[in-house]
C-alpha cells in the first residue's frame, strides 16, 4: 500500500497570477461572514413585496448582480426590466451564460463590468448587434472566465470558502484575460489555476414556487442556483406562485434554497417570460426574434423598448403588451408539447 | 447519389463517430443534430448531457438553448451545472462538440473576439460559455465547421479554447488531464484527424467531389495528409430520410447552410 | 471600486503538512480520470445482482470502502453483513460518522485503517465496547479528519480535482493526526488547510428507489452520498425497491445518483435495518442494544454474531432471526408515527 | 422552591441563551433538549439545524441521531452535510452545543483519547465527529457538561475542537474565522463565560446551593470571576413543566444524570 505522505514534506512553491483581468468583486471569506453574521434575517418574517420595492431598495447603482437561470430560461425578467425602468447605472454582472438577461441590462445600458463566461449572443437564436455593438465600444470592463469558472466562482462562495482550484482555462488566452492564478496541489503537484470565491452583492433568481419566508422549490434542472443563493449578500427571490409554508414542510427535500438566505420576495406569474419556464411555458421566439430585429436600427430599438419596458407600468403591462393570456396560454401549450 | 448540402454532410459524418454506449456533452445546432442522428442509427444508447444539467433525455426536438426544458425533457436526470462540469472534470464524459470562429493547426479555438485590443474588440464573440471547459475536461473533442482561411488560420486571435496548444506535451504542461484533446474535425471539404506524434492536424478523408487543392486553397496553414487518403462516405439514404424528417423537420440546422 | 488584481502579484508561499496521519487512498485526480475512463461501465445496461455476487465480485481484501447514509441510519446492512459474512480482511473504511456500521465491520475483524470523523459511539445510544476495545488495542491504522473534512475530501473527489481548502480543524491536534496541509489563499492570504480528495475504491450505499440500470432516488436528506457515489471507483447500490426506468424519466431532478455511476444494484427490502431508513422504517433501538450489551462479554458476542450474521444464509434470515414482518410493521409505524 | 436534578438545570439555563430569530446547530442530548425548550418557551422562531442536513425540523420527539428521520420532520428543508457545514463555514449560523472529556481555560475540547499514544490510546472516544467543524466554523459554542477536575483541566490530552487555542489571536492566528469562538460553558455548578480579553473561563453565576470552593475544588485550573457574581435563576416552573411533558416525556436525557 502507497502512503501519499510519505511523499510530503514542507515545500516552497509559486502562486502566479495568470492573467491581467479584473476581479470586480471581494473574494475575502472573513468579509462575507461579517456581513452574512450581520446583514443576513435569520428571521423567519414575511418577505412579500413588490418588484418596484425591491429593485429600489435592494439594488444600488454600482452594485454588481448575478442572474439566476440561463440566459433565456427561468430568467427574473420583471427585476430585469425594473432596473432598466429605473436606470440603474454601473452595474457590474456575472456573465454566466448571459444572453436576453444581458441584451436586456445592455439595451437599459445598466452595466459597466462583467465577468464574461458568455455575452452578446443568444444560443442558437444568433447575436444581439446592440449588446455586440456596446462591447465592442469598449463601454464595458471586460474580464474573462469560463461557464465552469463562474459556477465555481459561486461554488466558492457558497462554501464560505475565498477561492477553487479548477482544471479548465489552463494554458489559453481565456486565463490570461482572466483574473485566476496559477498554483499546484499540495498532495500531487499537479497543476491547478485558484477561481476567487464570486460573492455578488445582489442575486437575482425566479422560481417555481415559493412561501412568504422565501423558502422555494425549483423544478428541472437547476443550474448554478443553488450556488448563487449561497454565495448573494442580498437575494431577491420572484416566483411564479405563491404556496403555504405547510406545502414546503411536506416535503423538505424539494427545498433548493431555505428562506435564511432571502431578502425578498415577489410573486411574478410568468415571470421568465419570454423566457422558457420548465413545465410551465415555452420561450416566445417569435418575441426574441422581434427583439434582436428591432435592434437593425437604434430608432426602432428605441421604440421597442419604449413598447416593452419604458412605456409599461410593469410586468403585467410588458404581458399584455406581447398578447396577454391568450399568447402565454400558447406557450404553455408549447412548453407541455400539448397538440390542439 | 442522393442531393445533400453541406450541413446535412458534415451531421452525417459526425454522428458516425459517436460511439454506442458513450457519453458526449453536446452544444445547440449541428452537434445535438449529430448526436440525435447518432442515436438513432447507430448508437441507440448514446448517452447526451447538456451543460446547465440536463442527463439523458429523450429529445422531443431540438432544443434552443442547452438549459431549455427539452434538453431534461423524460431525462434520466436534471442536475446542474457544476454537477454536469463536474462530471467531465472527473473524466467520465467521452466526447464534445465545439464550433468557433477561428481555428489553428493545432485544435485551438477562438470563439472570443478578433482583433489585438481586448477592451475594444474589433469584433466581439460570445466567449468561452462552456466550450473551453468541455475542450479541456472531455476526453475527446470534435468540431463541425465550414473550412475556409478566414476560419483556418496560422494564428488565431484569441485562444479561447485548448486545442493541442503548441504541439505535444503541451497540455500535460500546461496543466490539462493527460489523454484528452482534440480527436476530429469535421468540414464541409473534409474530415480531419490529428496526428498522432506531432498533434497537428492530419486530413483523413476528402468528400465527395472535393480536392486536395480546395482543401489547401481554404486553409491558412498546412495540412498533414493520411497516406491512404480516402473518399469520405457520403451521407446514406438512411441518415438523411432520418435527420429530415425525425431529427430536424423544420430545417432549423440543415436549412442553414 | 477596489480591485483585487492590485494586490495581486507573482509570490512564493510555503506548503507544510499539517500532521502525520497517513493517506490511505490515492488523491491523484488524474489517475482517477484513468480509472473512471477506462472501468466505469457508460453502458446503461442491467446490474441487477446479489448481494453475495456484488460482495464477492466487487469488494477485495485490502479495498478501501466507503459507507454511504450516516451511522445507522440509511445504511446498507445487507452488504456489511455479507462482507464480514465471507470474512474480508485489511479494508479501509471512511469512518464519517460510522456507527452501527463501524461496529459490525469491526466485529467482524475486517477493518486495518480507518479515516476517522467519527467511530467507536453510536450517538445518543452510548458507546460499542467491542468497537473501541479494537481501537485501543493498536490493530487498526489511524488518522484523524472531521465530519466535514472527510465529507469535503468526498466532495474533491465529486469534483474530479485532488484536493479542497477548508476552514476546519486549524490549530487543533485533530490537524496534527491528519494528512492535511497547510496553505494560503491566493487572493486573501488567508490560512487554510488542504484536504486530499478521497476516491475510495468502493462506495456502498442503500437508496429508496432506483431502476435496474442504477438511476436512484432518495428521500430526505443526503448526508454525503451524492459526493460518495461520484468519489467511489466502483459503486454498488442496495435499494429498498426496484422501479421501472420510466419512473425515473417522469421525475428526472429526484435522481441523485445517475446509472454511469452504478456499478451493481442489489434489492434488499428493510436494507438498512436495524438503522432507520426515512419514510420507511424506524431504527430498532432494542436490536442495538441487545447488541451492545452482547458486548459485555466476548461468548456473548460471539453467539449474537452467530445467530444474527454467520449463522444465516442472508440477509433475509436475520429480519426472520429478529422478528420478521412483525417486527418490521412496528417499526414502519414508529417511523410514521401511526399510533395503533 | 422546585425540585430539579443537574441534566433539568443546565438544560433549563443553556434554553436561556438562545436568541429568538437565530439559527443554532445542535447534536443529541441536552444541546437538542435546550434548543427545544427555547423554541418553545423562549425563542419560537429559533432555527435548529442537524448536521447531515436536517432544517428547521418541528421536532416531534428527541432525535436519537443527528441524521435520524426526526431531525427532518416536516422540515424547511432536507438537504445535505456539506450543505450545513458550508452554511457554517459561510457564517450563517449563530450557535452550537458540543460535549466533551476534557476542556481547558480555553475552551478547547478532548473528544478524541486519554493517553499519549494515538494509535493506541489509553481510552479512545468517537473524535471529533462534527464537533471540530461546528466549534471552528459557528460564531458562538457552548458547552453543557458536569463539572469536576477530570474534565476540566490544565492541559487535555487531545485538542479535538478548538476553542481560543493558547489565548488571544490564536485562533485568527490558526486561520480560523476571526470572531467566532466558546461563548459559554454550563456545568452542574456554575455558568462560565469567557473574558474578554485574555480569553480564559470566567464564572459569571453560581447555581443555588453551590459554592465558590465547591467549582474551585473542581476545576483543574485557575478560574476568572466576573466582579459581581451572580446567583444562576434556578428553573422556572415553566421551564420544568415544559421540559419534563413535552421535550423528553420518556425522561431520555433528564432521567440520566
Amino acid at each position: 500500500m502507497r502512503y501519499y505522505n510519505d511523499l510530503m514534506k514542507e515545500r516552497r512553491v509559486t502562486y502566479k497570477p495568470a492573467g491581467k483581468g479584473k476581479i470586480f468583486t471581494d473574494p475575502d471569506a472573513d468579509r462575507a461572514r461579517l456581513y452574512f453574521r450581520d446583514q443576513k434575517p435569520r428571521k423567519m418574517t414575511e418577505k412579500v413585496t413588490t418588484v418596484q420595492n425591491a429593485v429600489s431598495e435592494m439594488i444600488n447603482d454600482g452594485d454588481y448582480v448575478g442572474v439566476g437561470g440561463f440566459g433565456a430560461n427561468r430568467i427574473p425578467t420583471a427585476v430585469l426590466h425594473e432596473i432598466v425602468r429605473r436606470k440603474k447605472k454601473n452595474l457590474g454582472l456575472a456573465g454566466h451564460t448571459a444572453t436576453h438577461d444581458f441584451q436586456i441590462l445592455v439595451a437599459g445600458g445598466c452595466i459597466n463590468r462583467c465577468d464574461i463566461a458568455y455575452i452578446v449572443g443568444l444560443e442558437a437564436r444568433g447575436l444581439s448587434k446592440m449588446a455586440r455593438r456596446a462591447v465592442e465600444s469598449g463601454s464595458i470592463e471586460l474580464t474573462e472566465w469560463t461557464n465552469a469558472a463562474v459556477t465555481w466562482r459561486y461554488k466558492a462562495a457558497a462554501m464560505g470558502l475565498s477561492f477553487l482550484p479548477v482544471r479548465c482555462m489552463l494554458g489559453t488566452d481565456t486565463a490570461k484575460y482572466s483574473g485566476a492564478v496559477e498554483m499546484e496541489c499540495p498532495f500531487t503537484g499537479a497543476k491547478y489555476l485558484a477561481v476567487p470565491a464570486l460573492y455578488p452583492d445582489v442575486g437575482i433568481i425566479h422560481v417555481h414556487r415559493c412561501d412568504v419566508y422565501g423558502n422555494s422549490q425549483i423544478d428541472g434542472i437547476l443550474i448554478a442556483d443553488q450556488d448563487l443563493a449561497r454565495a448573494a449578500k442580498r437575494l431577491i427571490i420572484t416566483t411564479e406562485r405563491l404556496i403555504p409554508n405547510e406545502v414546503i414542510r411536506r416535503e423538505p427535500a424539494k427545498t433548493v434554497i431555505p428562506y435564511y438566505l432571502v431578502d425578498a420576495v415577489v410573486e411574478v406569474p410568468f415571470g421568465s417570460y419570454p423566457g422558457n419556464m420548465p413545465y410551465e411555458y415555452f420561450s416566445d421566439e417569435d418575441h426574441l426574434r422581434d427583439w434582436m430585429k428591432a435592434e437593425n436600427d437604434p430608432h426602432t430599438l428605441k421604440d421597442f423598448l419604449e413598447r416593452h419596458i419604458y412605456g409599461v407600468k410593469d410586468f403585467n403591462g410588458y404581458l399584455d403588451a406581447i398578447g396577454g393570456i391568450a399568447r402565454l396560454q400558447e406557450l404553455r401549450n408549447l412548453e407541455t408539447l400539448v397538440e390542439k | 447519389m442522393m442531393e445533400y448540402n453541406n450541413m446535412e454532410l458534415m451531421i452525417c459524418l459526425a454522428s458516425r463517430y459517436l460511439e454506442d454506449d458513450s457519453i458526449v456533452v453536446v452544444g445547440t445546432g449541428a452537434p445535438c443534430a449529430a448526436a440525435m442522428l447518432a442515436q438513432k442509427i447507430y448508437s441507440p444508447r448514446l448517452m447526451i448531457m447538456f451543460e446547465a444539467g440536463g442527463i439523458g433525455p429523450l429529445l422531443p426536438s431540438m432544443p434552443i438553448s442547452v438549459g431549455d426544458s427539452r434538453t431534461f425533457y423524460r431525462a434520466l436526470g436534471a442536475s446542474s451545472m457544476p454537477d454536469i462540469m463536474e462530471t467531465c472534470q472527473r473524466g467520465l464524459v467521452d466526447y464534445t462538440f465545439l464550433g468557433g470562429a477561428q481555428i489553428d493547426c493545432y485544435g485551438n479555438i477562438n470563439s472570443t473576439m478578433i482583433g489585438d485590443n481586448h477592451q475594444a474588440p474589433k469584433v466581439r464573440f460570445p466567449g468561452s460559455g462552456g466550450a473551453n471547459d468541455l475542450g479541456s475536461l472531455c476526453w475527446k473533442t470534435m468540431m463541425i465547421t465550414p473550412q475556409d482561411k478566414r476560419r483556418f488560420t496560422e494564428k488565431i486571435d484569441f485562444i479561447t479554447t485548448p486545442g493541442y496548444l503548441t504541439g505535444p506535451g503541451a497540455r500535460e504542461e500546461a496543466g490539462l488531464p493527460p489523454g484528452s484533446g482534440p480527436y476530429k474535425v469535421i468540414t464541409n471539404l473534409c474530415v480531419i484527424g490529428f496526428d498522432d506524434q506531432i498533434k497537428k492536424m492530419k486530413v483523413e478523408s476528402i468528400h465527395p467531389g472535393r480536392t486536395r487543392e480546395e482543401i489547401i486553397e481554404n486553409t491558412g496553414f498546412e495540412l498533414l495528409w493520411v497516406d491512404e487518403l480516402e473518399e469520405s462516405e457520403p451521407p446514406r439514404k438512411e441518415e438523411l430520410d432520418i435527420l429530415r424528417n425525425e431529427v430536424d423537420p423544420y430545417r432549423y440546422i440543415i436549412g442553414r447552410e
